[in-house]
């Protein structure tokens, strides 16, 4: 296993390099960025915020980088959220105990992606737009639960699952992490992973193969749904109250940005949960930059498109393939001059 | 019949405003047309153009910004349909609309900068600002009426104001950041633009450690119920009322000029009513909460 | 071809490396106005990889290329059409949403007044297509045709932008007879009006019949150039293998009648193939024979599910079975190895590794991965016997030259040890010593009691494997032949007499 | 002779002209002049920039940052107009210049770091909207004569109905970029591009120039979409439009063309456009729809209509095989 461990950690290697500049320029921002304190029971400090409120998008690009690798895309992520979550406060209120509720918004999240999988895998329309639907009605079924008002309840059980801590670490920082790894060995200790991959990159050689890529299909929105409901409860915990308006509104470009800064490609085909993951760290260290710097609101939109702007460019493979071909002769050069073209990468875009 | 567009349905204050303005014209027994426009000029402004399509008797509009409506307008005025505007005015010759029934969005934020200098009597005092969503006239005017409050009072300082787009959960991440960034201490009041936002942000002042109410004071604008019940709790400081009652003052003068020909005055402005903690806020949380909100 | 004349492209000291592998090294080529000049060369010499290297679509490492004396390094497929070099790659490289017109036209469109004029287009479509016996509609879109209509109009396009050189990397591989011969005709005219012709194939025949010269590849280098009026196809073979083709006398067990496995009645489905009977034993190579079209790949989607029958049943040793979609098909011990293995074989991106276990797998299930010990045994055990040639099991199967990439799929379904095996076209882009080896290949299986269906073009190999040769035309069975009475002769007869009947 | 590449596009003609009628049936006033000036006159400045993700979408690509363009072409021509005394003619050209520049610069970025275009165009799509609010964040009014001059250019046909300036446009971009999407090289090349771009390239299309112009192109439509709605409105907002590349590719998808590329009809999104508006105008005809029924409902015509399109194809496609082949040599 030393050599599965190795294979991972020279993938996810340039997100961990970005992810640690992210976190410097916070600290250049904020001294005090990597102070963490034990205060009130738990936790306290910036770096935990951003592992803390990097949850929702964590979550859902756990999800969402399964359907990206079947080459599809889920933009429902947002509005599922909001629906599990007016669902989770819907049932507390109406008295039924956190457990209930967890398992009510479970079962949507579930039928949502139910629903998406049919749409992708059976009826044959295009991600995109299959999703895009739920896009557009799923918040209003989530409006139709709450009818349009933040539904605010006092459950503790359902709000230790947003603000609550075990052992000092907020509550959401262990599900995520957890469900992150459940997934991540869940697919690659069996063969679902590969199989994942083998339809998102040739769905009809992969059928003739005897996969059963319609189910498959349909697993993988189910997976998606599940990540936003949970998703969606914690938002929902965290501010003990469903708001169906606004709960994971645009999350699922967020999520996106995070599987593709994670480095998966959204043709599809090869995944990196963990990647992914970390991706989804450095959009929220991002974010953090932004409220620690004390700039105007105005400027918000314009440094986050600037950073994340320079962390594809770096991403990109051109950029890769460049840097990758100076490390070689650089490297080359102290061994064997001769052979350093051999390590010319392939690249049948290269001109 | 009556068409009514409404901006969409992104607070609660917003749902509350579409079910009093329903329940109004179910009062006077008027057929009220709604067109929800998610949010979006130009759906208010489809909407509109159906109206007049349809020879509605009269439309209400709450507009979703201030500029952009004299094309539209003039075809309303054209098509002899009165026009009323509800909870915001717009940029556009009088005589294109018959009223707006409006709070003074100013004016709110001023009554909250008043209120907060009263308070600390001179004391010095760092105010973190959670405005709203950025470019909403709300989020501009009442930054601009809160800085007017507290312009004459060198004690009090806004030390960082940040937006927390209107909602509960950006509220809070906001206020987790202003605690550490500035160090909750050092902090001793919030002004937030609306109450939802002040709610999620007590909750993050409560999560550091700190009482909120106490250590830091609060004062936001809305009047939604759940600040109320904050307040009874004495865990926020003073509301602002934003009445959801606009549509009620707007047919009164609707009716009024098709009885005998009233003109109503251009502005009717609604009571910006302040709340503080020696209301009963039990009481008004009791009021409200069946409202809507 | 007339020697002291100028060399029309001449291209020396060409080199390309890819990670781990030397797919170029050195190369040298020579072409002279007239002539046609085959390439040669194992599956994974570097044919195909020399051809985009002349044509910009990959970069060199090292190397010159003169046209007409002149040196030109194009960068894009683009520049090299423009000096007049007109290429047909491997894989159809056309766009399938496009018309056929539209195809044929891309880039150099006729206009007027600065639009496109359709109508131009298309006659003239019509008009150049007629010289390759294709009648087909040319405002209709590309992709409703099948590969071999797609691999003509192909043609036609390269042959129409070369001004000087054109080159064609194995573009009879999903040809018939005729339609190679209507290609050879135009070649003998392009040949006439003095261009230079670069001709990749892996059939010997075809190569003396209309080529010149021939350079031979291997391993990257080039081995040699032959005049072919003074060499055999032994010296050639000799040359492309480096060791001498051992020439199997067949002498095959007889066709011992095993029990019935496959029992197919009146199985068929609407518009696609008509009803049809088919018994299929243990130990027994069933030939699928007929012209293009002919619905011999129909057939077999038809009985693997990909395309599911709408009519009839299938019994397997005497239970009837539903055969709804492959993944039925291959719980039933079932293989197919497709006839496109672009779109329907090869998971491009996957490793070769991945792709040879992919069908075990699937059959395994989702939640019994096999252990990669495992994993690795069977993949190596079949790169060594198939002789796939490839610098590391982890490279993508899409990096694989076409002939190795075929080899690779035959493995994924020796991997899953089925009962019933059905090969389409099995040997397309093969080279001749993996084909002898292949055709021995499916000997073996037979032997060892497995059953196979396969559908090919190529009457010799079908003659060499088969116990049992079903005749296709118009996707109906029309004869069917046993034993003494397969030969090339009598598949042929078969075919015409039915064309014969119908005129009567 | 209807060919069967062209049954989508009947298909989503037939669709309105059904779904049209059927709502004049139910609510007779909607078949009057006013409700067809209208449609056009407020879905004027979607469907320009529709036409542009029209050749994006053809391509293969997706420019999620045209909503965010608009915004920043009104709030740009607001400023300009209201801090220097340039005019709205000079104003038009210096916008569309920069829009067709950032355009280009994605196209360019797409092309050249190799990167997909859904992620380039929402970094697009942030910075552009950015860009606005750092131009202002209030709603700043336009008031130029020449202004009110193209304002007050319409028709004002028999029923009230005004045929105003801006749908004109619309109606000429749609002809222009019909014409181009069908009778020059630059549109077969986008269908090209659209089929498989490594194809395409090793056919000789010029993958760098033409991804560029793409989107330059749906870049400059997003600004002429701009300049048209700061005509409707007389006023930029950096809040405005927010979404509108959603509701763009909606229409283009329901016109028919394949989010995958390589298969499409500009004239399609014309009526995808006239569908959705439809949509919108029977909601509001009927009135009595909650804020969150809308967006149920809206998302259920959508379904409705992607699924009747999908059935329709189905069973007009499922028989037809050419029937040519070979001829005898
Ligand atoms: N992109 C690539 N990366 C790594 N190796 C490659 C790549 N492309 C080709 N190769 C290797 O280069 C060698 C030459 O391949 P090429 O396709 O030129 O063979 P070929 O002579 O055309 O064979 P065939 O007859 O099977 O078509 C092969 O071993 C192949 O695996
Ligand atoms: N010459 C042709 N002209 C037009 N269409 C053709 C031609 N040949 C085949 N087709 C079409 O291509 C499809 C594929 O036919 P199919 O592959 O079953 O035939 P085949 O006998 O297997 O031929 P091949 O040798 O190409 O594999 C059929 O639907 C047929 O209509
Ligand atoms: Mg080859
Ligand atoms: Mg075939």
């Amino acid at each position: 296993m030393v050599h599965g461990f190795q294979a991972t950690l020279r993938r996810i290697a340039p997100q961990l390099i970005i992810l640690a500049v992210v976190l410097l320029l916070n600290f250049l921002v904020f001294p005090d960025f990597f102070k963490i304190e034990f205060q009130n029971d738990r936790l306290f400090g910036n770096l935990v915020d951003v592992f803390n409120r990097g949850a929702p998008t964590a979550l859902l690009c756990i999800g969402m980088t399964l359907v990206i690798a079947t080459k599809g895309i889920d933009l429902s992520v947002g509005a599922v959220m909001a629906i599990a979550g007016a669902t989770a406060a819907d049932l507390v209120v109406s008295g039924y105990g956190w457990g209930t509720a967890l398992i009510g918004a479970i079962s949507v999240g579930l039928m949502c992606g139910l629903w998406n999988g049919v749409l992708v895998a059976f009826l044959r329309i295009q991600p995109i737009v299959a999703t895009l639907v739920l896009m557009v009605a799923g918040r209003g079924i989530a409006q139709l639960i709450t009818e349009g008002t933040i539904l605010t309840f006092l459950n503790e059980g359902l709000i230790h699952l947003g603000a609550g801590t075990v052992l000092g670490i907020p509550t959401p920082i262990l599900i995520w992490i957890g469900l992150g790894a459940i997934v991540t060995l869940g697919v690659r200790r069996t063969a679902l992973g590969m199989l994942v991959e083998a339809i998102g990159i040739n769905e009809a050689s992969s059928r003739v193969a005897g996969i059963n890529s319609r189910v498959l299909l349909v697993s993988v929105y189910l997976v998606s749904g599940f990540c936003a409901a949970i998703a969606g409860v914690i938002v929902a915990a965290d501010i003990k109250g469903a708001d169906a308006n606004n709960a994971g509104l645009w999350l699922e470009l967020d999520a996106i940005l995070a599987v593709v800064i994670g480095g998966n490609s959204l043709l599809g085909g090869r995944f990196s949960i963990t990647a992914s993951l970390i991706g989804a760290l450095i959009i929220q260290s991002v974010n953090s930059v932004i409220l620690l710097s004390g700039l105007p609101p105005e400027f918000n939109l314009v440094i986050k498109a600037l950073i994340i702007i320079a962390i594809l460019v770096i991403q990109s493979p051109t950029v890769k393939h460049a840097l990758y071909i100076l490390r070689a002769s650089a490297e080359s050069e102290a061994l064997e001059p001769a052979r350093a073209a051999q390590l010319t990468p392939p690249k049948e875009t290269a001109q | 019949t009556i068409g009514f567009s409404q901006i969409g349905s992104e607070s609660g204050w917003r749902a509350a405003e579409t079910t009093v303005t329903k329940q109004e014209a179910e009062k006077r027994g008027i057929d009220l047309k709604f067109a929800d426009a998610q949010q979006k000029q130009e759906n208010q402004i489809k909407a509109l153009r159906s109206f007049i399509a349809q020879g509605v008797d009269a439309i209400l509009l709450a507009p979703v910004v201030a500029t952009g409506w004299d094309e539209v307008l003039e075809e309303a005025k054209e098509a002899e349909i009165p026009v009323m505007l509800l909870d915001r005015t717009v940029d556009a010759p009088e005589d294109l609309y018959m009223t707006a029934v409006t709070s003074d969005l100013v004016h709110e934020g001023k009554v909250a900068g008043d209120w907060l200098q009263d308070e600390m009597a001179g004391a010095d005092c760092s105010i973190v600002e959670l405005q709203g969503t950025t470019g909403s006239s709300p989020a501009i005017d009442r930054k601009k009426g809160f800085e007017e409050g507290i312009s004459d009072a060198s004690n009090l300082k806004i030390i960082r104001s940040q937006t927390g787009d209107f909602t509960r959960s950006q509220g809070k991440v906001v206020m987790e950041s202003f605690l550490k960034a500035e160090g909750g201490a050092n902090i001793c009041a919030l002004y937030a633009h609306n109450d939802d936002m002040a709610v999620g942000a007590i909750q993050a002042i409560k999560e550091a450690g700190l009482k909120p109410g106490e250590d830091i004071k609060i004062v936001s604008i809305d009047s939604v119920p759940d600040i109320h019940l904050a307040m009874a709790s004495g865990e926020a400081n003073a509301t602002i009322e934003l009445t959801p009652n606009m549509a009620g003052p707007a047919l009164d003068a609707l009716e009024a000029y098709l009885a005998d020909g009233t003109v109503p005055p251009k502005w009717i402005q609604t009571e910006s009513k302040l709340y503080t903690l020696k209301d009963d806020n039990q009481a008004i949380y009791e009021l409200k909460k069946d409202l809507g909100y | 071809m007339t020697e002291g004349t100028r060399p029309v492209l001449s291209c020396t000291g060409i080199s390309k490396f890819f990670p781990g592998a030397i797919a170029l090294d050195e190369v040298d080529l020579t072409l002279y106005s007239g002539e046609v000049h085959a390439l040669l060369g194992e599956n994974g010499a570097g044919k195909s990889t020399l051809i985009k290297c002349i044509t910009g679509a990959y970069r060199r490492d090292a190397g010159t290329i003169h046209l007409q004396g002149q040196a030109v390094s194009p960068t894009s497929t683009k520049e090299s059409q423009a000096l007049g070099i007109g290429t047909v790659y491997q894989e159809v490289n056309l766009l399938p949403n496009l018309t056929v017109a539209e195809n044929l036209f891309l880039g150099r469109q006729p206009t007027r007044f600065g639009l496109v004029s359709y109508s131009r287009m298309q006659t003239e479509t019509a008009r150049i297509l007629k010289d390759y016996g294709l009648a087909i509609n040319p405002a209709e879109p590309l992709s409703s045709y099948s590969v071999a209509v797609q691999q003509v109009v192909a043609i036609a396009r390269a042959v129409e932008l070369s001004g000087k050189v054109l080159i064609l990397d194995e573009p009879t591989a999903s040809l018939d007879r005729e339609e190679v011969e209507l290609l050879f005709s135009v070649i003998n005219k392009l040949k006439a009006r003095g261009l230079a012709i670069v001709f990749i194939t892996h059939f010997l025949d075809q190569v003396f019949e209309i080529s010149d010269r021939a350079t031979v590849l291997r391993n990257g280098r080039v081995v040699g150039t032959r005049e072919l009026a003074q060499a055999s196809q032994t010296d050639i073979i000799h040359l492309m293998l480096g060791r001498q083709l051992e020439s199997r006398i067949q002498e095959r067990a007889p066709a011992k009648s095993g029990k019935p496995l496959l029992e197919l009645n009146n199985f068929g489905r609407k518009g696609t193939v008509d009803p049809f009977n088919l018994t299929i034993h243990e130990g027994e190579v069933v030939g699928l024979a007929g012209l293009l079209g002919s619905g011999r790949t129909e057939t077999a989607n038809l009985i693997f599910g990909v395309v599911p029958a709408d009519q009839g049943e299938a019994k397997l040793r005497g239970k009837t079975i539903s055969l709804a979609n492959p993944r039925q098909a291959v719980g039933h011990r079932f293989g197919l190895c497709p006839e496109d293995r672009k779109t329907e074989g090869i998971v491009g991106d996957l490793s070769v590794r991945e792709n040879i276990i992919l069908a075990l797998q699937a059959r395994q299930g989702w939640f019994r991965p096999l252990a990669r010990a495992k994993v690795n045994e069977l993949a190596e055990a079949y790169v060594k016997t198939l002789d796939i040639r490839l610098a590391s099991l982890d490279m993508p199967i899409r990096f694989l030259s076409g002939g190795n990439q075929q080899k690779a799929l035959l493995a994924r379904w020796l991997a899953t040890n089925p009962d019933f095996l059905i090969l389409d076209e099995p040997t397309r882009g093969i080279d001749v010593g993996a084909h002898a080896e292949i055709i021995a290949l499916i000997e073996r299986l037979r032997e060892k009691g497995m059953a196979l269906l396969v559908a090919s073009s190529e009457l010799e190999e079908l003659v060499a494997y088969s116990t049992r040769v079903i005749v296709l035309k118009d996707r109906r069975q029309v004869d069917e032949l046993t034993g003494g009475q397969i030969s090339t002769g009598n598949i042929v007869k078969a075919i015409a007499a039915e064309t014969n009947r119908e005129v009567a | 002779m209807i060919r069967s590449t062209h049954l989508p596009l009947l298909v989503t003609v037939l669709t309105f002209l059904v779904a049209f009628a059927l709502c004049g049936s139910q609510y007779p006033s909607m078949l009057t002049t006013r409700v067809v000036a209208n449609l056009l006159t407020d879905n004027a400045f979607l469907g320009i920039v529709a036409v542009g993700m029209t050749f994006v979408i053809i391509s293969g690509g997706i420019d999620l940052s045209v909503g965010s363009v608009i915004a920043f072409t009104g709030v740009f021509l607001a400023v300009v107009l209201r801090d220097t005394s340039l005019h709205p003619l000079a104003a038009f050209a210096l916008v569309l210049s920069l829009t067709v520049a950032f355009g280009a610069a994605m196209g360019a970025i797409i092309h050249y770091l190799d990167m997909p275009a859904f992620i380039v165009t929402l970094a697009g799509m942030f910075l552009a909207r950015g860009l606005a609010y750092v131009l202002s964040t209030d709603s700043v009014p336009i008031t130029h004569e020449f202004y009110d001059f193209l304002q007050s250019l319409y028709w004002k046909a028999p029923g009230g109905g005004r045929f105003r300036l801006t749908g004109v446009i619309m109606l000429l971009t749609f002809l222009i970029g019909m014409i181009m999407a069908h009778r020059t090289r630059f549109g077969q090349n986008v269908y090209a591009l659209g089929g498989g771009a490594q194809t395409a390239k090793l056919m000789g299309v010029p993958l760098a120039q033409t991804t560029i112009r793409i989107y330059a192109l749906s870049g400059g439509l997003a600004g002429l979409a701009g300049i048209v709605f700061s005509l409707y409105t007389s006023a930029g907002y950096s809040l405005a439009t927010v979404g509108v590349e959603l509701d763009a590719i909606a229409a283009v998808v329901i016109g028919g063309t394949l989010l995958t590329g390589g298969t499409g009809f500009v004239a399609g999104t014309f009526f995808g456009i006239l569908i959705m508006g439809l949509i919108q105008t029977y909601i509001v005809f009927d009135g009595t729809l909650s804020s969150w029924w809308t967006k149920i409902v809206i998302g259920g015509l959508l379904f409705a209509f992607i699924l009747l399109q999908k059935g329709l194809t189905w069973a007009t496609t499922a028989r037809r095989k050419p029937l040519t082949d070979f001829a005898a040599p």
